[in-house]
């Protein structure tokens, strides 16, 4: 199996001589299902950033879907990864000025230069496979925190991606409204999409995940299977956030 | 290279915009032609001199000079733009070229002709003022001294400004001047009583003086303060277009000293071409020699311009003369022979 | 990122040869046209006597002074007239924006009323308006309570032995109006950020409407009106030059007039432009002081 | 029945609640009713209206021929029809789709219809004035402003230091200086600055001077604009694989348009009224015509009633203004910008 996301010793310091990310180093393979957790202020989301370039880094080595990626951050590979790793936010982030039709096509045809109505057949597909296809003409603001986060991966399923990078996607949502969504990202997982998920949803890790990777102060803790992790974690660091999670 | 090529005719395009010290010796007579129109600037706010009618026209003395102009010019009296000018701006109009000429009741004297002043060059007079005050019959003031510290209306950037403050040191008394930019405000502010005097060129003050619900109440004092021979100017250094406008206003006024007016001048052409005997009239009509041709122009210029307006007397007696909204007594500016001071070089 | 940087330089380079390239085209042309009309560009006809008179002068001047100590004359008025507008404006401005959001209705309609009068009719026209129709029609004195301490005539306004001529009078007047309207607007704004739950909250405590909006809204919606308020003391400031369209000597004004008389346009609209900077820069500073007393004030 | 009985509690309640709030009223109503009695008894038998009835075609064509009034007629026709238009909001969808573009189209139409040509008889500039020239130096001027404006805007944000620092430079400058200053300069020493024989019309000259004044406002109001956009818009568009272009295009300069939207329609109105600052550089817009008519001495001293009338004029076209912003502010903004999370 081709791994698609390969680091090698990353670091990234902050200005204030903070290490957001401390000598990473893992891989994650095609068809795979990584799980990040930690505490807030682990690094996690920096981590997640650097796979698609939202992030510098300054030491260490990074290879995304085939593309390395080192820390002058060559502008032309970002944009190429970028192309092909899809990204879903914890708030979001649709364009509030675009239809939801208009949000999910504007990079088909303005990156990948499909045309319009190609777009939009894939796009509606795309909606009604994440159950909102009613909502295709409406705006963002008229859709539930719920359907925007549905739509967001719609928008970043638009691109075709090879990797799909998930940044706490049901943090901001009512509790009622978190299933949808991770029932939607299951759906995904089952047809082998390559994913990383950061999260603090144990019930969907231990469900979904393949690895589930701890970290704490820009650190790997360790990386194990979620039936390990869960159950019978190596280290105290993990024991004790699971405890403090209430898991 | 779309770039390159892109930025290589915007280059141009500048270069192309760029003045050289050549351009400096071109008269501004030249370009009037080319452009087949003339910018004159006037007033727009005087009445007899240049006022807007209700028909969106221009009339006045100063309007009618123009059009004197624009026939010998370009040969058409109605190719005129029309920039209505305040007092203060006329001279950077000027000197920036924002107009060819100005024909706005302008007082000649020495440091606006100079080349160390204003820089300016001066037609012939065409019509003789003189600064005066205007007060309220009942205030019995009856000279400048019961002036003395009132206000008194004026308008700003004028000689008028200067005069009437050079009258009242001359005479050792405070006074305060209330400048506005417009005659129509200089008036308003005087009627309306800001100011126990409001002071400018006599035909003006008549004038404003015949707009007002009962002029009887309001007098013109004796005292003159200056005097005020009103000329049409342009920019100093320019020979071409300054002697062509020198002549143009001789024409008009040799035109009534020799009795040619609107209505007989073709009369008059007639007579010239057949009679060869009549040399100075032949000159003076372009129908010999090549007095026009001197000057820049055709040399019948001076036909075009009587069709267009009329001789001196003509244009004086539409705006200025006793049937005329405001009327004026002629007195000095009769022509020579009736007592006044208008008189022509001979056209030779 | 080197094929970017050198692209970012190429794009830098480009516009500034050409801002560079049209600045010197301009430039060639002005020494081109100021040579044909015998100029060129110097100051020394500052120091030559100006010859005209002023009917206001803050210090002494005669038609013998200077050019120069004209348009200073011409700068103090501006100063004169901006500081005393500023403060009638801000006055009725706030009051107007308290009655704005205050519990008359009557009150609040007619507020609304004058601010759409006002800010929907251009400030030039209204200038003229108080000049002409408000000052100079007013036949005799109609306004005089007290004898000598206040008076309102044709020849301005007396207030206690002050006279004001109807020139500084109208423009006080219509800047002030003018500029009334646009903080009224700033601080009903400001009054409006801060939470309704405020209002709720000392109307709980039994503190009474008034008190209320001094002590616990308003240091709340001070922060939000300081900026606005600046900008619109810029405004009035910038607005203060229409004075020559009701015969105010103000710096532009003179400035005009200078300008005129000497044919020097270039140098005269450079020390035109010179003090307009000055007047800004004393406003905004002026205004950076106080927010940061009144910052510093809030903290304590 | 039972609205009349609530009505007296209503009225002591907004207006009548204390006794402070008492005195307030009765005041304002007294010193309401006596201004309105004199106004309206000035209105009817103290004023003389010839000014203004006798000059309809000046105030309305400035100079314009007398045989050609049709043209600035129908093209401030065409105006108002269109406003009216976009007020009602028309059902049909085509319609709809068609009012940017005729908006747009409205400018280039007043110029062909204004100056002639296109089989129209020439007719200069000069001859322009009165509301048409108001109107005219306003949709010129807002429209050229507005993209001038955004490039200023986008290059005063820029990563590029050189044309951040020219982009700041023009904003500030022409901030601080007064409105007059510069069409003082674009009237008067602007020919200074070009070689004689290229002259550019004064009415072309005013209008450049207003966009130059105004585009350092507009371009103030967009980075407003751009200011309130949340990072994260650029972050999620980043994500998606955009260009810096596209996503300044696509994703944050409409975002920073509509938010500055209410601003840009102060501007506008704001721009209309200060065309009337032309009156005292010398063209004859509303203003100007006006003052020119002062002067005829048919009607000197007849400034209340015109002053009463030019501001009545000049309310209604910045009210319709207003409403027509306003219209346009909540059309867009319910649909799009209340960005819930």
């Amino acid at each position: 199996m081709t791994s698609v996301i390969r680091t090698r010793k990353l670091v990234k310091t902050f200005s204030k001589g903070l290490r957001a990310l401390d000598e990473i180093s893992m891989e994650v393979k095609k068809k795979e299902v990584l799980v990040v957790m930690g505490p807030s202020g682990s690094g996690k989301s920096t981590l997640i950033r650097t796979f698609n370039g939202l992030e510098t880094f300054d030491s260490g080595e990074l290879e995304i879907v085939g593309i390395p990626l080192h820390s002058d951050h060559n502008e032309r590979n970002v944009r190429e990864i970028r192309k092909r790793v899809g990204m879903v936010f914890q708030q979001f982030n649709l364009f509030p000025h675009l239809s939801i039709l208009e949000n999910i096509t504007l990079a088909p045809i303005k990156v990948q230069k499909q045309n319009r109505i190609e777009a939009e057949e894939h796009a509606m597909s795309l909606l009604s496979q994440m159950g909102i296809i009613t909502q295709a003409r409406k705006y963002p603001s008229q859709l539930s925190g719920g359907e925007q986060q549905r739509v967001a991966i719609a928008r970043a399923l638009a691109l075709k991606p090879e990797l799909l990078l998930f940044d706490e996607p049901t943090s901001a949502l009512d509790p009622e409204r978190v299933g949808e969504v991770l029932d939607a990202i299951r759906s995904l997982a089952e047809k082998g999409m390559t994913m990383v998920v950061v999260t603090h949803e144990v019930g969907f890790a231990k469900e979904v995940a393949d690895k589930v990777l701890f970290m704490d102060s820009g650190k790997v803790i360790e990386t194990s299977t979620p039936e390990v992790f869960f159950t019978n974690a190596k280290h105290e660091r993990s024991r004790k956030f699971l405890n403090q999670i209430g898991e | 290279m779309r770039r390159f090529l892109v930025g290589m005719a915007s280059m141009s395009l500048l270069l192309g915009g760029c003045a050289t010290t050549s351009e400096v010796n071109q008269s501004r007579l030249d370009l009037i032609k080319e452009r087949n129109e003339l910018v004159c600037g006037v007033s727009g706010k005087i009445p007899g001199f240049s006022f807007l009618e209700s028909d969106g026209r221009y009339q006045g003395i100063d309007v009618d000079i123009c059009k004197a102009f624009a026939a010998a010019f370009v040969g058409n009296p109605d190719k005129v733009q029309y920039r209505p000018l305040t007092a203060a701006e006329r001279f950077t109009a000027v000197r920036t070229g924002e107009v060819d000429l100005l024909s706005r009741n302008t007082t000649v004297n020495l440091s606006r002709d100079s080349s160390g002043g204003n820089g300016l060059t001066f037609a012939p007079v065409i019509f003789h003022d003189g600064q005066g005050l205007m007060v309220k019959r009942n205030s019995r003031i009856n000279n400048i001294n019961g002036l003395a510290r009132k206000s008194i209306c004026v308008g700003s950037g004028t000689t008028t400004e200067q005069n009437i403050n050079d009258a009242f040191e001359a005479i050792s008394l405070p006074y305060t001047p209330i400048k506005y930019q417009d005659l129509d405000q200089v008036i308003q502010g005087y009627s309306q009583g800001r100011c126990a005097a409001m002071t400018s060129d006599r035909s003006q003050l008549a004038a404003a003086r015949s707009s007002f619900a009962s002029p009887k109440d309001h007098i013109i004092l004796e005292d003159v303060l200056s005097k005020e021979p009103l000329a049409p100017a342009s920019l100093g250094g320019d020979q071409k277009l300054s002697d062509a406008m020198r002549w143009v206003i001789y024409s008009l006024i040799s035109a009534e000293e020799q009795g040619i007016t609107k209505d007989n001048i073709d009369e008059k052409l007639k007579m010239a071409k057949e009679n060869s005997q009549l040399k100075p009239l032949r000159r003076f009509l372009g129908v010999e020699g090549d007095l026009g041709e001197k000057l820049g122009l055709d040399n019948d210029f001076v036909v075009k311009v009587i069709r267009a307006t009329g001789n001196y007397g003509e244009i004086y007696d539409r705006h200025l003369g006793p049937d005329s909204d405001v009327p004026i007594p002629r007195s000095l500016n009769e022509i020579y022979t009736k007592g006044g001071v208008h008189i022509s070089p001979p056209f030779n | 990122m080197r094929i970017k940087r050198y692209r970012g330089l190429f794009i830098q380079v480009i516009v500034s040869t050409l801002f560079i390239s049209i600045v010197a085209l301009f430039i060639n042309n002005l020494s081109v046209n100021l040579l044909r009309a015998g100029l060129g560009l110097n100051f020394s006809w500052l120091f030559r006597s100006a010859g005209f008179a002023l009917a206001e002068h803050p210090l002494p001047y005669s038609p013998s002074s200077s050019y120069a100590w004209a348009l200073f004359m011409g700068w103090l008025n501006s100063l004169k007239v901006i500081s005393s507008s500023l403060l009638i404006a801000t006055l009725i401005g706030f009051l107007v924006g308290f009655a704005s959001t205050g519990t008359n209705t009557l009150l609040r309609i007619l507020s609304k009323l004058y601010v759409t009068l006002i800010r929907q009719t251009p400030l030039l026209l209204q200038l003229m308006f108080w000049y002409f129709v408000g000052f100079l029609s007013i036949q005799g004195e109609i306004f005089s309570p007290i004898k000598g301490m206040l008076s309102l005539s044709n020849q301005g306004i007396i207030l206690s032995g002050i006279n004001l001529s109807p020139e500084f009078s109208s423009l006080l007047v219509g800047l002030g109006i003018f500029t009334a309207a646009y903080i009224s607007e700033v601080v009903r704004g400001g009054i409006n950020s801060v939470p309704i739950g405020q209002w709720e909250a000392f109307r709980s405590l039994g503190l009474s409407e008034n008190d209320g909006l001094y002590k616990i809204i308003m240091p709340q919606a001070l922060p939000a009106i300081l900026p606005g308020l600046t900008s619109q003391y810029l405004n009035l400031a910038k607005n203060s030059t229409l004075a020559i369209a009701v015969g105010y000597a103000d710096i532009y004004a003179i400035g005009d007039t200078v300008i005129t008389q000497t044919g020097r346009a270039i140098e005269g609209f450079l020390l035109l432009l010179l003090s307009f900077l000055l007047l800004n820069l004393i406003i905004s500073n002026l205004m950076e002081l106080l927010n940061k007393y009144i910052l510093t004030y809030k903290q304590r | 029945m039972n609205k009349k009985h609530n009505l007296f509690p209503y009225i002591r309640r907004i207006a009548f609640s204390n006794s402070l709030d008492t005195c307030i009223t009765l005041f304002i109503l007294l010193a309401v009713f006596l201004l309105s009695t004199i106004t309206i008894k000035w209105l009817l038998f103290g004023a003389d209206w010839a000014v203004v009835i006798q000059n309809y075609p000046l105030y309305a064509f400035g100079l314009f021929p007398a045989d050609q009034r049709w043209r600035p007629a129908l093209w401030l026709l065409l105006l108002i029809s269109l406003t009216i238009i976009t007020l009602v909001g028309p059902r049909w969808r085509w319609l709809r789709k068609l009012l940017p573009i005729t908006w747009i189209g409205v400018i280039p139409l007043g110029i062909v219809l204004l100056s002639g040509g296109l089989g129209l008889l020439p007719v200069a500039s000069r001859y322009w004035g009165g509301v048409t020239l108001t109107i005219f130096l306003t949709t010129c001027s807002s429209l050229l402003a507005f993209p001038l404006g955004i490039i200023l805007a986008i290059g005063r944000q820029s990563d590029l230091p050189l044309i951040k620092f020219f982009s700041s430079i023009y904003i500030e400058a022409l901030r601080a200086v007064p409105l007059i200053a510069i069409l003082f300069f674009g009237q008067l020493l602007i020919p200074l600055f070009f070689p004689i024989g290229v002259e550019i019309n004064r009415v072309i000259r005013a209008v450049l001077a207003f966009t130059l004044f105004v585009s350092a406002y507009v371009a103030e109001d967009i980075r407003g604009g751009f200011q309130s956009i949340p990072k994260s818009q650029e972050e999620a568009a980043k994500a998606l694989g955009l260009s810096k272009l596209q996503i300044t295009q696509f994703v944050i300069l409409p975002q920073a348009l509509i938010i500055a939207l209410p601003a840009l329609t102060n501007q506008a109105i704001g721009l209309l009224q200060n065309t009337s600052l032309m009156a005292i550089l010398g063209l004859v817009e509303l203003l100007g015509i006006s003052r020119s008519i002062l002067a005829n001495p048919l009607f000197i001293g007849r400034y209340m009633e015109v002053y009463v009338w030019l501001a009545g004029i000049y309310w209604l076209i910045c009210t319709v203004m207003a409403l027509l912003a306003s219209h346009l502010e909540q059309k867009v903004t319910i649909e799009k910008l209340t960005i819930k999370n």
